[in-house]
């Protein structure tokens, strides 16, 4: 596989068609377990995303990087400071470097670094981490296959259903949390998804 | 629900037009940001402090810029986190060389977007020290309490503090010793409509109650039968006496804030029997406030505030402000 | 409708005592009465200004008792005037032998309850004066009109005005010039709910609002659907200004005032656009406030009350006061 | 006829009975035109009224009076007032005299003289004074009869639906006020009433 710049852009494009379909269904999840603007947050920031995207870009790493800097100043919350980080650090990682599936995997495991410390936590905290670990170790494994990224970005997604949160605004929650899929997990599996969507038509 | 507003989209630029329009000589707007400051920042000499958070807690945060209260207050979205850049924007325009004390609310996204604001600012060379305010005791876990109603206290006093020319070190530690001796529960009758969706934070049935709600219109700890005013006062000082740790000499501050709809008539029903309750058990009350300090819009429902004073902290809280919506 | 109360019947006896209980040292309550004075009343060689009517109006009126503002505040139950007797005892309480100034609203019932405690007062050999505000130009009649947020004005001016050693007829004078100089006009979004009965004062569709409302839930002159906050306050401004009779040079004090359950947000949102407004017309802005000076319990909505000023009352507006509602 | 200590007690007992009965109707009446709280007002009146009858009388001047000085002290608002001074003047009229015919006359007028004087209105504003004048006009004729007398109150109670009223919280209701009985026309209309039924089981 490879991700060219135009591969980028379109993932991100969709991914932001994606966030305005659903603002209302993830503000709803937010709702059950949070406070409720996940969809807004998300959707306001990559509206924005989208429409700083007809630029030129020399490489795939200055559209994550000004992805990331366009995401830290317009999304706000908790996802804003957590997407941020996890474009900046993609971006940082693939500098001056064409990507291959290698470096999709380098730049994934980076962005969870980010999230990981930017947020404190860890798996299995009910969080998008719990999306972005699972797809990590997908990308880890030799042969790339974007079915299979979709599939597991799908899965531990719905497993966030039966976690109890223990970080963000659904900790205080507690066993109640229980029974909602956690928002930010099911924003990253969009992410995820059209990005599998993206490199499966390019493959 | 109605709501006096235009464009749901723009209620927060004409929220801080207007702030600064009641009050031109003494607050102002960075252009393009959603920072208001001190008209007159920096200060010299001054440590600056910084608060901020989602919107919807009006007049928390801006009703607290002023002489003796805050520099600046940066304000996200209603009940999201404002982003880095903007709460940057703050720090440079109230540092006056002496640093700025960054007052956070413990939520994960405040956290993090004034985290990364510090990151920054140290770029920048600017100093910056932060305090993150935990008083909600609803939150079993300390460490993952929230920040609620505690925080107007630890402006006035970390603002007084800052006046007297205290460092930065200095005043950080008198707003950590505020932080450490706060704490608040609150109660909803109704939740909040979010302007943008136009629907409510949690479902309250016509006979219930929600205990130990944060500020952000989202669900409590546990629903309750309706309870009387009485009632109701009883459980929260039964919950936050064990809190405070007293000492038989021990005095405290006493906030009764009501969450944006409740009428002030039912604030003072309440406060009577939170202040008979404390007189009961001999905790003696050094001052107290009633009235809407951090709301949630139009929740109806109020949070106790207990904060145990020493010297210091009294002195502080008796010192001049004059921020609009807290003079004194 | 679910409420922060006890027994409805309870519910001044229980308020009068939470306000006491929270400022002990500045405000007392007569045995007996529903009448809380300054803690310090009667003040020598200075004219007492009372004022007071029905409760549900909080912060009015006891919120306004303090030195530069009110001596006194009479409650009544809520929405209904308070009786002779109790107004009697205000007088007797604060008068310092220079004489007591009624501030008195213009309803029937509080100008007949007044007018027969100033006669009792007369009898005990008490001197008093009157004034009767009338600052709401939803009601056509000038001399019909009811008294509503600019009471809070006459309170602030005619009190600063006492402070300085006046004379009864001299503060008169003044709070009758705040009179002939103050107009209002509100709307409410959702009605207010009467504690006792549990049934709101009149009824409204999602969509419409209601036009000139008074203060004790009673409907309003006219109903319209749905409107922004800009256009309500061009609504509200056009009324106003041709009643305010502005000359060239005139400055006005702006008042935007939450009807109770109206977030603080809104109400900045609000006041935005009336600045615009009035900057567009070339009217200047001496002062503005923006908050819950005159509610009526939980309804949503606000007034806007526009006051002429002239050297007098500027100076007289910015003089200090101690009120726990209205410090300066 | 004759109005003894005892029959002005059970009276003003007989009118509280009333007022208990009626005070939610007398409220609705008074949310339609007013601020809702007439009903309360006086049954909270009365109440006390009644309350302190117990005592020892020495003539009909004596209970009025401590009538009035109950009314004008527990209820309040508009009405507290009017009815309080209406009960003054019955008391300072009828001072020293047994209660017959004429002097029963001549207490309503003095009352309601003072109604208009305290209240500063006329006949026709759609208050309590549109029942308390054409009482007087029948008490005024020569033969008393206690029927002819809760008729006209009835009657001039029901003809404030269709008055526009100009004084009271029911003026700012203009035009609008046509088509509401107005609550004090009403709690009048059962002030005479009790006193027809008294009197009328006196007689
Ligand atoms: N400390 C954290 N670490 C990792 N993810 C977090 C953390 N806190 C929150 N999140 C993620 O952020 C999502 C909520 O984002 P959002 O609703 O936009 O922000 P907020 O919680 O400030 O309203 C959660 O569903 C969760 O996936
Ligand atoms: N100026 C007046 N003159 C005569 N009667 C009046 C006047 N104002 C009010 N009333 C009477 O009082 C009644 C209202 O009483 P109530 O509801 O108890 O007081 P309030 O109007 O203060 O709430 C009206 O129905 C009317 O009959
Ligand atoms: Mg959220
Ligand atoms: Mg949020
Ligand atoms: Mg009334
Ligand atoms: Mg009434």
């Amino acid at each position: 596989m490879q991700l060219t710049v135009e591969d980028t852009i379109q993932w991100l494009k969709q991914f932001n068609d994606r966030l305005s379909e659903q603002k209302d269904y993830l503000s709803q999840l937010d709702r059950a377990i949070g406070d409720g603007d996940h969809g807004i947050n998300m959707a306001r920031g990559f509206q924005q995303v989208a429409e700083g995207l007809d630029g030129d870009f020399d490489e795939v790493s200055d559209v994550l990087k000004k992805t990331a800097t366009t995401v830290m100043s317009k999304v706000g919350g908790a996802s804003g400071p957590l997407y941020g980080t996890a474009f900046l650090k993609m971006s940082m990682e693939c500098k001056g470097k064409d990507v291959d599936a290698a470096v999709l995997a380098d730049m994934v495991e980076a962005a969870l670094g980010g999230i990981k410390q930017r947020g404190k936590s860890e798996e299995g905290e009910k969080t998008m981490i719990d999306v972005w670990a699972p797809v990590l170790g997908t990308l880890q494994e030799e042969d790339f296959d974007a079915e299979r990224l979709k599939q597991t970005a799908e899965e531990a997604m719905q497993k966030t259903e039966d976690m109890t949160a223990t970080k963000g605004r659904a900790s205080y929650f507690k066993e109640k949390s229980q029974g909602h899929l956690d928002p930010g997990a099911v924003s990253s599996y969009y992410l995820f998804a059209e990005l599998a969507d993206v490199i499966g038509k390019g493959a | 629900m109605k709501k006096l507003i235009n464009q749901p989209e723009q209620i927060i630029d004409e929220m801080l037009d207007g702030i600064v329009s009641a009050s031109p000589s003494s607050v102002r707007r960075l252009e393009d940001t959603t920072v208001l400051v001190r008209k007159d920042a920096p200060v010299d000499g001054k440590v600056a402090l910084i608060s901020g958070g989602g919107s919807g807690h009006e007049p928390a945060h801006a009703g607290y810029i002023g002489k003796g209260m805050l520099d600046g207050a940066v304000s996200g979205e209603v009940f999201t986190s404002p982003t880095p850049d903007q709460v940057l924007e703050a720090i440079k325009a109230t540092d006056s060389g002496s640093g700025v004390l960054l007052v956070i609310k413990n939520y994960s996204g405040d956290v993090m977007n004034f985290d990364m604001a510090a990151e920054l600012a140290e770029a920048e060379g600017i100093e910056t020290a932060q305090v993150i305010v935990r008083d909600d005791i609803a939150v079993d876990d300390p460490e993952n309490r929230r920040g609620v109603a505690g925080t107007i206290y630890v402006h006035k006093i970390a603002g007084a503090k800052a006046e007297t020319g205290a460092s930065l070190e200095e005043v950080q530690a008198t707003a950590q010793k505020v932080i450490d001796n706060a704490r608040t529960m609150g109660v909803a009758l109704s939740p909040c409509i979010m302007p943008t969706s136009g629907e409510p934070g949690f479902e309250l049935a016509d006979d219930e109650i929600e205990l130990g709600i944060g500020i952000h219109g989202e669900a409590g700890i546990e629903k309750r039968k309706q309870m009387t005013a009485d009632e109701i006062a009883a459980e929260l000082v039964e919950r936050l006496l064990p809190e405070v740790d007293l000492a038989d000499q021990d005095e405290v501050a006493v906030m009764v804030n009501g969450m944006g709809a409740t009428p002030e008539m039912e604030l003072h029903v309440f406060n009577r029997k939170v202040q008979d309750l404390l007189q009961e058990k001999g905790v003696k009350v050094y001052d107290t406030i009633v009235g809407n300090f951090m709301t949630s819009l139009e929740m109806a429902g109020c949070s106790l505030t207990l904060l145990k004073l020493d010297d210091e902290l009294k002195e502080l809280l008796d010192a001049p402000s004059h921020a609009a919506a807290f003079k004194k």
